[in-house]
């Protein structure tokens, strides 16, 4: 089987402050893969770097057995790389189905299009109004995305990476600030996609439940370093991870 | 060689000359992120107001001292009336100055008449010293300390309390600052007020050194201070006092060995600036 | 509808184009002010002429060249005039000449004074009673220039001052002059010092200056004790607040256009006397009289038609005209229509209760002396 | 225990929008009283509302015995009010340092001792103390506005969602200092970490299309599933 | 859905009004009324062509001008250099647009390096190099004094200019109205809205944002050329700050991003300049008409901070909220 992402020595330095280092790892398709790491490991960092946002000061990054290293983050989008953002990053003045419109456009490469209304693209809307549903974001379709709620822009984050419809996703703590009551579905939506096993997702969360339900595959941060990179079970009772990242509320999620 | 120092000091004096002027800017444009078209027309009143105490009371000090009320008390009303509503928006800010750079402009010339008036400098700033060959122009070398001073105490005042970082904290985010116990429309208003006092003050030194006011010197100068403000690096006080000496001091060189291109100097040094250090000279750190 | 109106209901019409706001301003005031005194003066306080009426309306071009063209749109098309005056501005001006030769009205152009008006850009419906460049220039070297002088120029580097130097410099080498040096600095600039150390390094017996604006390099030259190297400064007079600025420079020997002290004429007389009357106390200044002197052959070539307004008719007895203004006589050139009139060889000196330099007659330079070359062919 | 805050039939327009419905709790002091509720139901807004960030229209809010509806949020601050947003509020440009100092009043020497023991909760906040704050991870950012927060001595600190984004170990430790404040800081707490609500709440409300509409102690929430799955859909 | 009816709704506003200008002329003789149109006709365009940059990519622009003059010039050196006839318009105009779409290409691909004020300032400093030039290079402008031209009889005609130029701004109009419809024009807002986000969607925005450049460009070209053209003279005003400014502030008049803003725009702006000098007639105190002008744009801002058409906007959506608040009171009371 061959690898759909695989990185090999990727690191990243802020002056002397290496935020990644030396991170080599390799994912199969279609597998779940979960990053997980104490705050400021590197977690959204690595992201960056595979996305394209930073541009990595040594190593290399394949994608689909393609060295990317150097392709923009609009190349990469393009082979099928889509991300999410932890902190969100949306259209703040389009509405919420205009945010996602946006990225059914993408998904579509309706790139240079300037003499056709975009109302003539019925398919686009109703794209991307099912794929509003699909994210608990009913009859917000007119809503600013700045209007919405912390938690409904965390859905609309999720909603746009969607759309994009890639073959690789990145999840940057899709669910943090998601209210309790509606976790459960997006964690759903999460599996299924997963079940459907037609992508690969790498998930970055610190809800732990979810992490360990979800994994077929844990990899852990640590100052920049891979420290561990294993089944779920086996990172659970890595001592390193247990005293450094969970602290004694591991427990309470097991619980 | 005394053709070198008399080009840099001349150079230098117009630079200070440009940063008395970019002060007030710096202050207002750099730190609070306003884009006030205005600015000229507040150093405008600043001169007039100046000479006017001047010509009347014969005292130069008071005339200077009349332009600082003037800015003051202009950059209350100012602030009150036409930038605190538009802070944080730039088309605005934009739109609502030029207006009232317009009013500013002409209700000089209503109140003082639509011609220039001349003006020259106190008897004790008249004349040049000369150091052999070397001629020194009295009020550059006047204009020069003043400005070293003002820098001074600008920087001082910048370094030495919070105020800037408060100011740029709320341009950044005024709920968040003002949910930290600051009243940052009160810091505002206190600071556009120095911008503004900074600026007519610069007026007043201006009108010696160009010998003459007259109701349109504001859009004339300030895009100058605009220039050595976006050179030097917004916001950053020390930038823009080297962005207007290197402005003052290239200006010089420039009419004596290339006069062809003088004209442009201003303008080709800020396109050259600005497309190798994008975001000025001097970036301001954090 | 609007047709009928105009010349036939026995008024004339005339549009007066200048700068009622904007930088010149104060040129554009004097301009009116000079014209409503010269209709009165040429009419003997009855604004008729031939037993018509005369009538005229002052719009602002606000010193911008499109505003010019609308406003001179307006006066011909609305207000159907029948003469157009202006403007303060030779941009302003050069703009509105193709209208006057499209709707065949007579303009006469006053006080700009780009040669291109009555040169490059002539066309026969062009009267200029102002006096243009060149006729400063002539009257700039005359007041300097002879064999063996060596003069450098300082000029604003733009086409005002370019052209200015350049007809000066035709005059001047005429003389037998040497010029030495040009200089031309950014006409926004507020440091000549650089140009100024220039034109000392020169040695030049003169320096001869074409200026405008506010940001003059007076004060510098004195800094710099130019004429304490040996080197004299010579310009034109300008108007009494432009004079203000101008007290560093007492002593200087240039010319003048107009000074209210300097013609000797009863039309000058006449002018001096009214401007006070009617305007608090205040003396008539530099384009006063070229407003004044734009009426008076308005109203002299309509006396000469006999009130009839047909352009023609008014070229063919305007062209060569001669009339009494307070700058002495005035000829229309046939050739170009530019009027030839005095200037003032002057010299700035202080004077008991005038807190400006005052210009003081050396002598004057007759119309004949001062007659610019032609250049509209 | 005496009542600190006291909210009734609170009213918030957001522009023409009719966000806050009518809202009544109090916080006592010396509690954490938490505020659930599912996304957009209109916790942030009641914070902002107590803040002045957001005008109420109708209704009452009484800190200690002043009512405050009407003052400005930096007078509403400066009795004694601290507050760390949901979206963080930091100054991007400004250091780690800056944003505490922004916060600091100037020598201070009680705030000092406050930020020592901040710091060492958060030790990465040392670490990165002259980092540009807008560059730092988002837990780091987090972490930045809760100990910005809490260098003001306060007698009320509003908190959304503190636990968002900030790895389990730190929650605890989040979770412990909040403990450690309890006596003199009285909280206000708006959090969907229902593991975290749940440890350190002592009372609860709960929030739903802008009005208040249930509340109790929290061991009666923890022990009631029904309870549970009616209001926050959890079991 | 809404949105493209209200847009339809502007549009054929737009249209009827069009409509009536073009049989005014033949109803209605008033030559000054026609100048005053054509010149609010030439600056809508103008507007326009900025409205793509500052409304719809975020761009603020203070070097506009650099493109209008271009136009302008490249018109006025046709007209002046070869005969007056309606093969070198049209040749003007293209070489005109030419220069125009390589200079816009360069300062676009600036837009990449530099954000908000620093572009603002590059764009100052360009098209004050302009200015600079044009007062240099005399043998081809005659610097400021500017040289008047001859223009074909056809445009002299001053009605058929104004359909011209009427026709010109109607085709324009809904071009961009297209235009900002269309995919393109979406992408361009997300630009405005967020760099970032917009690149990691799989967007170029460098292309996007040189596109709307060039654009941008060939209209302001365009507009200049027609300028050239009303007037038959130019000058080094035409690269002056004032005619940026002139456009920055109808766009933001009218309503920045809605198109529709520019015209309205400049119609006020050119209208009650009109109206404002015409009253200097009436009493002394409207010599200082400038004063009122200034008090035009700052009250414009306190009492219509999205412009006019911002204004109308919120008008009606506050309006449709109501009635949507009175059904639903009705169903809950
Ligand atoms: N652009 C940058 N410049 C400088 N330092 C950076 C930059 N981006 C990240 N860092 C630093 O790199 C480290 C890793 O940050 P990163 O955002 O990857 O952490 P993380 O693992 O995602 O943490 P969290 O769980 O808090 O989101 C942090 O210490 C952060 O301050
Ligand atoms: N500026 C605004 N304009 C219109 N609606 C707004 C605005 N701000 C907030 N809202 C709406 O107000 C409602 C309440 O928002 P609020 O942020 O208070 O919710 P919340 O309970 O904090 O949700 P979350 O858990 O997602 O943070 C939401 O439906 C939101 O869409
Ligand atoms: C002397 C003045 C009338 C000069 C004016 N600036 C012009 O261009 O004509
Ligand atoms: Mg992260
Ligand atoms: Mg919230």
């Amino acid at each position: 089987m061959t690898s759909i992402i695989e990185t090999k020595n990727l690191g990243i330095s802020f002056g002397n402050h290496k935020a990644v280092d030396q991170v080599n790892f390799a994912i199969d398709e279609h597998q779940f893969t979960s990053i997980i790491g104490p705050n400021g490991a590197g977690k959204t960092t690595l992201f960056n770097l595979l996305s394209g946002q930073l541009k990595a000061t040594n190593g290399d990054i394949f994608f689909c057995g393609k060295n990317i290293t150097k392709c923009s983050t609009v190349e990469r989008t393009r082979l099928g790389m889509g991300r999410s953002f932890q902190l969100t990053n949306v259209f703040p003045n389009l509405t919420t189905l205009e945010n996602v419109r946006l990225a059914v456009q993408a998904q579509k490469k309706i790139y240079f299009q300037m003499l056709k209304s975009v109302f003539s693209y019925k398919d686009h809307s109703e794209i991307a109004k099912t794929i509003l549903k699909t994210t608990l974001l009913v009859n917000k379709d007119d809503v600013l995305a700045k209007n919405l709620s912390h938690g409904d822009k965390r859905k609309l984050e999720l909603a746009m990476l969607l759309a994009l419809d890639t073959k690789l996703l990145l999840l940057d703590e899709p669910t943090a600030g998601m209210s309790v009551e509606d976790v459960p579905a997006i964690y759903e939506v999460i599996e299924r996609i997963k079940e459907e096993k037609t992508k690969t997702i790498l998930l970055i969360e610190h809800k732990m439940d979810m992490i360990m339900n979800l994994s077929d595959r844990i990899m852990v941060l640590f100052n920049g370093k891979l420290l561990a990179d294993g089944a779920p079970k086996e990172i659970i009772a890595n001592e390193t991870v247990q005293s450094a990242y969970l602290g004694g509320l591991y427990d309470e999620y097991t619980a | 060689m005394e053709l070198f120092f008399s080009l840099l000091i001349n150079g230098l004096a117009t630079g200070m000359l440009i940063f008395l002027l970019a002060v007030g800017l710096t202050l207002i444009f750099g730190l609070m992120s306003v884009l006030n078209f205005a600015h000229g027309g507040l150093f405008a009143w600043g001169a007039y107001g100046g000479v006017w105490i001047y010509s009347l009371t014969e005292s130069y000090m008071i005339g200077v001292a009349g332009a600082i009320i003037t800015g003051v008390i202009l950059g209350f009303i100012t602030e009150k009336l036409i930038i605190k509503p538009v802070y944080g928006d730039h088309v605005q800010q934009i739109l609502i100055t030029l207006g009232y750079m317009l009013v500013l402009g002409e209700l000089i010339k209503v109140v003082f008449g639509p011609n220039q008036i001349a003006v020259s400098p106190p008897e004790l700033l008249r004349g040049s010293i000369e150091i052999g060959e070397l001629l020194i122009i009295k009020y550059r070398a006047f204009i020069i300390i003043t400005g070293i001073f003002i820098f001074l105490i600008v920087n001082y005042i910048l370094k030495n309390t919070k105020i800037g970082l408060i100011v740029r904290a709320g341009v950044i985010d005024k709920e968040m600052i003002q949910a930290l116990g600051v009243n940052i429309n009160k810091v505002f208003l206190y600071v556009f007020m120095t911008g503004a006092a900074l600026a007519a003050l610069s007026g007043m030194l201006l009108a010696p050194y160009a010998g003459v006011i007259h109701a349109d010197m504001g859009m004339e100068y300030a895009i100058l201070a605009f220039v050595v403000v976006v050179i030097g690096g917004m916001g950053n006080v020390t930038g823009s006092l080297l962005a207007a000496a290197l402005v003052g001091i290239s200006g010089a060189f420039m009419a004596y060995y290339v006069p062809e291109l003088s004209l442009a100097t201003n303008m080709l040094l800020m396109v050259i600036v600005l497309v190798f250090r994008p975001k000025g000279l001097f970036t301001i750190r954090g | 509808s609007n047709g009928e109106k105009g010349s036939s209901e026995g008024t004339i019409k005339i549009g007066v184009l200048a700068s009622m706001t904007g930088p010149l301003e104060s040129y554009g005031k004097q301009t009116v002010n000079g014209f409503e005194l010269g209709l009165d003066y040429a009419t003997d306080g009855s604004n008729e002429v031939a037993g018509k009426k005369i009538e005229f309306i002052v719009e602002d071009t606000e010193t911008k060249p499109e505003v010019a063209v609308k406003k001179a749109t307006k006066l011909l098309e609305d207000d159907e005039v029948d003469f157009l005056v202006g403007s303060s501005s030779s941009g302003d001006t050069l703009a509105v000449v193709p209208l006057a030769e499209e709707y065949e009205k007579i303009m006469v152009v006053e006080p700009a004074v780009a040669d291109s008006i009555t040169g490059s850009e002539y066309n026969p419906y062009i009267f200029r009673t102002a006096r243009n460049s060149s006729q400063d220039a002539v009257a700039g070297a005359a007041a300097i220039a002879k064999k063996g002088v060596k003069i450098a120029t300082f000029a604003p580097d733009n086409s005002f001052g370019r052209d200015g130097i350049s007809a000066f410099k035709e005059a001047a080498e005429k003389l037998g002059a040497n010029i030495l040096h040009e200089e031309y600095a950014d006409p926004a600039g507020t440091d000549f010092t650089s140009n100024i150390q220039k034109i000392i390094e020169q040695q030049p017996d003169y320096l001869f200056i074409v200026w405008a604006g506010a940001n003059s390099p007076w004060n510098q030259l004195a800094d710099m004790k130019v004429e304490e190297k040996g080197i004299k400064i010579s310009t034109g007079a300008p108007d009494i607040p432009a004079l203000q600025t101008m007290k560093p420079l007492v002593g200087m020997e240039g010319f003048s256009v107009y000074y209210h002290d300097l013609p000797k004429n009863e039309v000058n007389d006449w002018l001096v006397t009214e401007h006070k009357k009617r305007f608090n106390n205040e003396v008539p200044d530099l384009f006063t009289p070229g407003g004044m002197s734009a009426a008076i052959a308005i109203v002299e070539a309509l006396k000469k038609t006999d009130g009839d307004t047909n352009s023609e008719q008014l070229i063919e007895s305007m062209e060569g005209m001669s009339f009494e203004t307070p700058k002495g006589t005035m000829t229309f050139r046939e050739e170009d229509h530019q009027a030839l009139q005095t200037l003032y060889a002057i010299k700035l000196e202080s004077k008991e209760g005038v807190d400006y330099p005052v210009p003081t007659l050396i002598r004057e330079l007759s119309p004949e002396e001062t007659a610019p070359p032609i250049r509209n062919k | 225990m005496s009542t600190l805050l006291k909210l009734q039939q609170v009213e918030t327009y957001i522009e023409e929008f009719h966000i806050l419905q009518g809202i009544s709790f109090e916080a006592r002091k010396g509690e954490v009283t938490v505020l659930l509720g599912r996304n957009g139901a209109g916790k942030t807004t009641t914070l902002r509302t107590i803040m002045g960030l957001n005008k109420a229209s109708k209704g009452q809010i009484f800190f200690g015995n002043e009512e405050i509806q009407t003052l400005q949020p930096y007078e509403i601050a400066n009795k004694g009010m601290g507050y760390v947003p949901e979206d963080q509020g930091i100054f991007g440009e400004l250091t780690v340092e800056e944003n505490i100092k922004v916060a600091m009043k100037k020598d201070d020497s009680q705030s000092l001792e406050r930020l020592e023991w901040i710091l060492q909760i958060f030790p990465d906040l040392k670490k990165f103390w002259q980092k540009q704050s807008g560059l730092l991870s988002g837990g780091q950012k987090q972490m930045l506005s809760i100990a910005r927060a809490y260098v003001k001595n306060c007698e009320l600190l509003l908190i959304d969602e503190p636990s968002k984004g900030l790895a389990p170990i730190v929650v605890e430790k989040v979770m412990e200092s909040i403990q450690e404040m309890k006596d003199k800081t009285t909280i206000i707490l708006v959090e969907q970490n229902f593991m975290m609500a749940s440890r350190i709440g002592d009372y609860f409300y709960i929030v739903d299309e802008g009005r208040t509409v249930y509340d109790g102690k929290m061991q009666e929430l923890i022990g009631n599933k029904e309870l549970r799955e009616k209001h926050l859909g959890i079991a | 859905m809404r949105v493209s009816y209200e847009n339809k709704l502007g549009s054929i506003i737009f249209l009827m009004v069009s409509c009536l200008l073009i049989v005014f002329p033949l109803v209605y003789e008033d030559r000054n009324l026609l100048i005053i149109f054509t010149q609010i006709f030439i600056f809508a365009i103008f507007a326009m062509s900025y409205d793509i940059l500052l409304g719809f990519t975020g761009i603020i622009s203070f070097g506009h001008a650099m493109f209008f003059g271009i136009g302008a010039y490249s018109m006025s050196i046709f007209m002046k250099r070869f005969e007056p006839e309606m093969l070198y318009v049209f040749l003007a105009l293209i070489v005109g647009v030419f220069l125009s779409a390589i200079v816009s290409y360069v300062v676009g691909l600036l837009t990449l390096r530099l954000k908000t004020h620093y572009y603002a300032m590059l764009t100052l400093a360009l098209a004050n190099l302009f200015y600079v030039g044009a007062e240099k290079w005399r043998s081809l402008t005659e610097g400021a004094d500017g040289f008047t031209f001859r223009i074909p009889d056809f445009l002299r005609e001053r009605v058929n200019f104004y359909l011209i130029t009427l026709v010109l701004m109607v085709l324009v109009y809904f071009a961009l109205k297209l235009f900002i419809q269309s995919p393109f024009g979406k992408v361009l807002v997300a630009i405005k809205e967020n760099e970032q986000r917009t690149e990691s969607l799989g967007f170029n925005i460098l292309y996007y944002k040189i596109i709307a450049s060039i654009i941008a460009g060939i209209l302001a070209s365009i507009a200049g050329a027609l300028y050239a053209i009303s007037l038959r003279f130019v000058n080094t005003s035409v690269f002056s700050i004032d005619i940026t400014l002139d456009a920055l502030l109808m766009t933001i008049i009218g309503g920045v991003g809605t198109i529709i803003g520019a015209v309205i725009g400049s119609g006020v702006i050119e209208f009650s300049h009109y109206w404002l000098t015409s009253l200097v007639k009436l009493h002394w105190i409207f010599e200082r008409w400038i004063i009122f002008f200034g008090i035009l744009y700052i009250l414009t801002v306190m009492f219509f901070p999205k412009g006019i058409v911002g204004a109308l906007t919120a008008l009606k959506r506050k309006a449709r909220h109501e009635k949507k608040h009175d059904q639903s009171d009705k169903m809950t009371g």
